[in-house]
């Protein structure tokens, strides 16, 4: 059968993975675009963990953002406007071995792909869900996203988005089963890497929402923040995001948090202001669906076909 | 026969068995009587006795329809007979009813016949409430009117001897009398019945057995007939079930080991029972949040080597049309069991119907060419899903199974399969990947092309939807675009070089040729055989594969003077206001496709009644159009 | 001609104009050089002049792709003539680019021909980089053995004369050559450029209309040679848009007042152009979470009254088909503009195809009959919108207009339509309902119903996607089903009815019949008119009614010796491997459709490289199949 | 043209509305499901208000729940399963001077159309929603809905559900532009009626969710509250909805509750323990999208053409 070898060989010699290990083809993303700094920080993060590439799965929608997996080295999956997460998740559920990195934009997540977020916010497998909020389609040539800032202006709301924004952040601490639950900004490389490592650590879903900056469609919307960054507020504590203090020097307004404390988080992401960077939840706790998908896994044949057996038993006459 | 039964039983020991080659019965009653098990058991009884069984269950509308209402009949039909048995026959010879008004909606559908034997529960007839009292006089005088042979029996009564509660116990009562009036065998009754109460103890288990006994003593004293349907000689074992339960065994026998699906009627019942049984075979039910969230998790698992399957029916099929074609387009393969029910829309959940055959064959925006095969009978939606599971991953592309609410729902008895262990899938292969074969190193001849699977080193690539490369690159030039397209199309060509012409019901030649697919198979070919036996030159011909068709098809379709096709889908009726004028008569879907590939003008007769087709309207309209000489007059 | 000019252009005052029945010439560049933008000046000037022209749009793949590469092209294509001018031709005659890198694409498209005057930037040719200076003359080494008459022109320098950044203004500069080597009238040209800065100050204006000024006396001193295309005589005012804007004008004109809509490629830029101009109509463009939201809310919109259009491309068609089966089953009036591009999946988004034929047809489980138009040019995709509505209503079903991406971003001049108040939709009805009427008051010939809107006095009823009678009433009974679908169907036969047979391009009857619809109606007409005047009998039909099609064309067909479509979707090669074994080959959309309709052994001849159709290809494609005789031949 | 009759009349005589005037069909539901008690409650606050039965529009998707247009006397749209939401949100559109019912069930809403759910939310358009909550698949005969307890056995997980249910008044809590939320019971009459009559009022979309019996699948969800009134939370206050005395003493636990008060709301809500009924939140100055949908309602088709003209002098060369 093709594609289905039946020899696996076993022993491989002992590899070590450098960053070009990671890269796939040229990145074609519009200069400044802030797609580049994450790309660059799950690489480094693969090599840190020297996973091996063939062991890593990108799995992406449709969008700017979503031709991710095209520029990482590893299996890739770009698939579906909006449909990464249900994708990602069927990986996981018979493939627990593999690593799984989601990249989604604010209208491949929060839009056409809003009913699967909640869901597998609720599954609660095993990746790493990065949503590259740049608050505008990119790749269909700036139309409004749900979290497009009210009265920007776009080729859709030609006199400026109607709606206040979405704020994802406050939608998913409110839904079920989250367990991990972090922002963070394209323009500071090492806060990036921090949040993508500790969401990769994180056992279950860690999802981090990444102001990602557009330079072509809405750029301004994190100008103020980018050139202020007391308008950010970053979350520190022993169980939060950590940085090296020069980095954390650069953030003059920082708030001690602990991640358990759902109230606080949502308090923190209700205010808008400040915006917070760091990890605003975190619960190892919840239940993870793999444990449910992954039933029989490795079960030899021959016990297989002993209990197909056994079941065709019940129908017999 | 002697006349009528009222409620005072007349002893009628002196009955002699009457020997028969097939036999209908229907339990009819309000629903949660129990009429459906005892039809179960009774199919069991025969299936083990050695004969022939076909079970379709009687489905109300709504979930609790009010009780005595005329389209709240629940209940089921078991057809018996000395071969095997492969539909629901036409009418009913014996009609067991627990009140008389669900029988108002069974004469509507057309159940019964003038000499039909119906055994009503008289209790009505004393009912407290004058107008129940009066209808089933009045329900009795019109059954009797319309030639059925009725016969009140206070079934009720004859049942308290036995159990303080006969709601509950009435169904086995039923049974018993079954059992003496087809002469089934007591012990293998005693037996089935002991098995399906066993879980609740002893106590229950003896009660239902005395309630059997009682009814079959209750028939002996109280009715004068007896008949008898001898086995078929049968040298291997067999199993009985519903087409959705042969389809989950089917599934996991494939090795296939994740079902994903979001419920929805009548496919829901494979998850149902694969839910329990993945726990004993390995593997898991997914239901997501939606359609397209389950299609997108069957093809996650696909992508990453373990090829799934996902069930759905009509409103689900269109919610999964977009990742249909990703999958067909990105070479994933994926097992999609579509039990069609009555469309467009929401249309009759319950039903059935054979419409999705162009939805799945043209469904998707572009050209999306995929392997489409039909189940024509209920052993064939077992062994179909271990072919499709081979087909999906040789041919790296979707495979969609077709089976319809009758499969889903028919029990019949089939040779017991003999499970391999080559059926499953080989164990995922790892092995590092030869870095010259391509992500998609398409064979030019036969568009086939290895499959790289995450794990195994040097096989990355990034699969997508958007037109791509052999290399899996994003190409959007003309001859990049060209070239995906024409591969994906040769699959389907290098897999109909590989089949063999179908087969041939009948003779290879004649007046008629009459072209089926799925579910109708059994009831077309009764129907044939019989117009044969009339002395005309008809013969039939069932498609397995839909996409690509078995060749051979012209060849076949020119040795005969007229093709027609039969299906369960809509056709506009040739004398239609208007079809003639426009010179555009909408035909039944399998009837399109053969025309557009062969130029054979193919006719269809076709209706959209949500029923099953039954062999004697299949048998009259061939006639009819053997008589006519022309297709110009069809319904 | 005189040879080359170089880098130091000699004076060039002597040429002669030559007059031309027609004219191609493209502009390519880097995005975001404003190559479009001069193109669609120099189109809208030759339409002022009185011109036919056709403009389309050179698109790449990526938003921003890199600087001189040779995926990157992005520019327009103009050609104009002396008559009406329907599509984009053949290869161009003069082509004006800013870099050498961009034109290999064009060249591996078969843009250009041997003899195409290139019109090249010389600056490369002294840039700081090496490799730079390298790349570009081996280019033009390259492209003059290929046979392009490459002039290369300092044209940077030249604009450095006029304005400080070149790179802003350089396509004003092109625009004034072109004005001058084509004779453009250089007092539209000015004021077409004032018009487009208008907004941004008289500064602006100023410098622009010198760039153009300056760029015409370049030409007139630097080349030695001047064109003329005559205009056409024209009575009536012309309006210059894309098929996109066409259809967002047509869908104001027919009074609906809401489209939902999700942002995709390339339908989207019809709802941006709504959303400006509806605040000023009336009106508005919800943009929906998704797709099925979209057409969710028209449908909503629809049912209150107010008739509402979706707007989408394949993938997006994709996620409607289950509400769109809803609209059929429950007849929902709504209006569908399907602006096809490449597939399956997300395929080619920004590229052509008519693929989407079989899909809008058959998507839907179960029977849905709709109706389906197809524009064949800009104009139609503004009238078809009124058309469209008024069927919707008066069908009470959706209608699906198709066009594409060739018509979304095709520019061309057509009469101005003087706009009807009755093409508006009429005013709420909200007088009382008449109770004798039914909500499906079906008219047994027609399948016609009255509708009762929300607001109607004593007109409720609750719509459903179930089984239901005329009284809306859900129904599971046989005859109920049977007798909606009947009426559905009807419907289409009826509009049939009313229909008259399509007209024949060219002679009733000859060797060779070629059948096409949508946007290849002009280049198909034009290769057909060509092999004409080569002396062969063929003619051609175009087909703007899919379903139902227009009544006799068996009767066309008969008179022509040979027919075959032409169509932009997948199809089979006669010749591909294993093809002719099997016996199945997959044939291009229409042609399956006709085939089975009308039994005549038709042909086609289509490519999926996602490109419009030119008529040279054409005109040689079936000058094969004459000589060839036989259909065994084609790509 | 059909269904258009050009001369809607304009004077209609006075008219007084019965509770038969929205009677539709004999209502199909099982005997004790408390989906009866909604459309009783319906039916009243239709009379109360006495809108004509012709201005009314009942919408649903599919499922029991979603037969409920059927059971009602005024116009009604009995969709697919999971869009209730798009069609009303399109009606009221451009028929401002509807009202609109939404039925939807926790199938229908929270699973298969949890994407138009936020964003029904976030439109805020004018109308009722009723999510008739009764914890499991009931049309379909008991799968796992996404509001099913853990460990109840469905169809689909015999052994009992896997994850902890989805809580639908967190997750409401936390999305963007929700103006009205309130909880109810279908077993208490008065307060079910009270809610959804403060929900009738609200300008915006008035969200109630009602707890469903469902005797035939899942029986004994909320028999213990049902018994046990304690086990419920009242929430009352000035601003909240308003009951009897003698109904209000029905509940032992009662709150005193601000609904302009979200993150109050949303500590009630996250206990679960005991389970809260009336008006979680609700802040009516949060935009409404009708004001936008509405755009050149009523334009005279003469100003139309005049401005169609104008458009197309735009293009005219
Ligand atoms: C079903 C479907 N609908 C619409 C599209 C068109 N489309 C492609 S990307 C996109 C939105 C991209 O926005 P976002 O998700 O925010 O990603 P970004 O480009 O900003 O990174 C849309 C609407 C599509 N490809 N498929
Ligand atoms: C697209 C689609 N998928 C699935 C179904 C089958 N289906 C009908 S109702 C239903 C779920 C009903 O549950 P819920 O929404 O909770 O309503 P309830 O019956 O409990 O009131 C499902 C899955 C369908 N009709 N359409
Ligand atoms: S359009 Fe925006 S998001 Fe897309 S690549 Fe360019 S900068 Fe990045
Ligand atoms: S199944 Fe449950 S929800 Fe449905 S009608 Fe019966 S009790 Fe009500
Ligand atoms: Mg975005
Ligand atoms: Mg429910």
């Amino acid at each position: 059968m093709f594609g289905l070898k039946s020899d696996p060989s076993t022993e491989l010699p002992e590899r070590y993975f450098s960053l070009e290990d990671y890269e796939g083809g040229v990145a074609r993303w519009c200069p400044g675009c802030g797609d580049l700094g994450v790309l660059t920080a799950v690489q480094r993060i693969c090599r840190a963990e020297q996973l091996p590439p063939e062991k890593v799965v990108c799995v992406s929608g449709i969008g700017c953002s979503s031709r991710f997996p095209h520029y990482v080295g590893t299996y890739g999956f770009h698939g579906l406007h909006g449909r990464p997460l249900p994708v990602a998740c069927g990986i996981k559920s018979r493939r627990p071995d593999l690593t799984v990195w989601v990249a989604t934009g604010d209208g491949d997540c929060c839009s056409i792909g809003a009913g699967h977020w909640i869901h597998a916010l609720r599954y609660n497998m095993d990746m790493v869900v990065m949503l590259f909020d740049n608050s505008v389609y990119g790749l269909t040539k700036k139309q409004t996203s749900p979290t497009t800032p009210q009265g920007m202006s776009t080729n859709t709301h030609p006199s400026g988005a109607w709606l206040p924004p979405l704020d994802p952040l406050t939608a998913m601490l409110g839904m079920t089963n989250v367990s991990f639950l972090a922002q963070t900004v394209d323009w500071n490389p090492a806060h990036l890497h921090a949040t993508l490592a500790a969401a990769y650590r994180h056992k279950g879903l860690g999802f981090v929402r990444i102001l990602q900056r557009c330079p072509t469609y809405s750029a301004g919307v994190f100008e103020d923040l980018q050139r202020d960054p007391s308008r950010l507020l970053m979350l520190t504590g022993p169980r939060g995001i950590q940085v090296e203090p020069a980095i954390a020097n650069m953030f003059p307004n920082k708030r001690e948090h602990d991640p358990s404390d759902l109230g606080t988080a949502r308090a923190i992401c209700e205010a808008h202001d400040p915006v917070p960077i760091g990890l605003l939840f975190q619960d190892e706790s919840r239940p993870c669906y793999d444990a449910f998908t992954n039933h029989g896994l490795g079960m030899p044949t021959a016990d297989k076909v002993a209990a197909l057996e056994k079941e065709l038993d019940r129908f017999t006459v | 026969m002697v006349g009528n039964v009222s409620d005072a039983p007349a002893p009628a020991e002196t009955s002699s068995v009457v020997r028969l080659q097939e036999h209908i019965i229907e339990i009819v009653s309000d629903s949660g009587e129990g009429a459906q098990k005892a039809g179960q058991a009774y199919g069991a009884i025969s299936a083990k006795m050695g004969n022939g069984v076909w079970t379709v269950e009687i489905i109300p509308a709504e979930i609790k329809p009010p009780a005595r209402s005329r389209a709240g009949a629940s209940g089921i039909r078991v057809r018996v007979g000395a071969r095997e048995i492969t539909n629901m026959g036409d009418e009913a010879d014996l009609v067991l009813a627990l009140n008389e008004q669900v029988l108002y909606g069974r004469i509507e559908q057309g159940a019964y016949k003038p000499g039909t034997v119906v055994l009503l529960e008289s209790k009505w007839a004393h009912d407290g409430l004058a107008e129940v009292r009066e209808a089933y006089a009045k329900a009795v005088a019109e059954f009797r009117a319309l030639g059925l042979d009725v016969r009140e029996l206070p079934l009720e009564q004859a049942c308290l001897e036995v159990t303080p509660d006969p709601r509950v116990g009435k169904n086995m009562f039923v049974l018993g009398m079954l059992c003496r009036l087809c002469n089934r065998d007591m012990q293998r009754a005693r037996d089935e019945v002991s098995f399906m109460f066993k879980r609740k103890g002893d106590e229950v288990v003896a009660r239902n057995v005395a309630l059997v006994e009682a009814g079959y003593e209750f028939a002996k004293h109280n009715l004068d007939m007896e008949f008898e349907i001898p086995p078929a000689p049968r040298d291997h074992q067999v199993v009985v079930m519903n087409g959705n339960q042969a389809a989950g065994l089917g599934i996991m026998a494939s090795g296939m080991e994740m079902v994903a699906m979001y419920p929805i009627t009548p496919a829901t019942s494979v998850s149902h029972y694969l839910a329990g049984a993945f726990q004993k075979v390995g593997g898991c039910v997914h239901q997501a949040e939606d359609e397209i969230a389950a299609v997108g998790f069957a093809i996650g698992a696909s992508y990453a080597g373990k090829t799934a399957c996902t069930i759905t029916s009509g409103p689900g099929l269109a919610l999964k049309t977009e990742f249909l074609a990703l999958a067909v387009m990105a070479e994933v393969p994926l097992v999609v069991v579509l039990v069609q029910r009555g469309g467009p829309s929401t249309g009759l959940p319950t039903k059935v119907e054979q419409g999705d055959l162009l939805a799945v064959l043209y469904g998707q925006p572009g050209d999306a060419p995929k392997i489409v095969l039909a189940a024509s009978t209920i052993e064939e939606c077992f062994h179909m899903m271990v072919t499709a599971r081979k087909l999906a991953e040789a041919f790296r592309t979707p495979v969609i199974v077709l089976t319809d609410a009758n499969l889903a729902t028919g029990v019949q008895p089939f040779r017991r399969p003999e499970v391999h262990a080559e059926w499953m899938a080989a164990p995922l292969d790892q092995s590092p990947w030869d870095p010259e074969i391509t992500a998609y190193d398409w064979n030019e001849t036969t568009g086939l092309s290895p499959r790289p699977i995450p794990g195994q080193r040097g096989g990355q690539y990034v699969l997508t939807g958007l037109a791509h490369t052999r290399f899996a690159k994003v190409a959007y030039d003309p001859h990049a675009n060209q070239t995906g397209c024409d591969m994906r199309s040769r699959k389907l060509a290098a897999l109909a070089s590989t089949l063999k012409p179908p087969q041939v019901n009948g003779e290879p030649e004649g007046e008629l040729l009459v072209v089926g697919w799925g579910s109708t198979r059994g009831a077309i070919e009764e129907a044939v055989d019989r117009v044969r036996a009339d002395g005309h030159q008809v013969s039939s011909l069932h498609l397995r594969f839909l996409s690509p068709m078995e060749p051979g098809l012209a060849e076949i379709f020119a040795r005969f003077e007229k093709v027609m096709t039969i299906e369960i889908n809509y056709s506009d009726a040739a004398d239609a206001p208007l079809v003639g004028t426009s010179g555009q008569r909408r035909l039944a879907q399998l009837a399109t496709l053969l025309r557009a590939q062969t130029l054979v003008d193919i006719d269809s007769w076709s209706n959209v009644f949500g029923q099953p087709l039954q062999p004697g309207p299949i048998h009259d309209e061939i006639v009819r159009r053997l008589q006519h000489g022309g297709d110009a007059c069809s319904a």
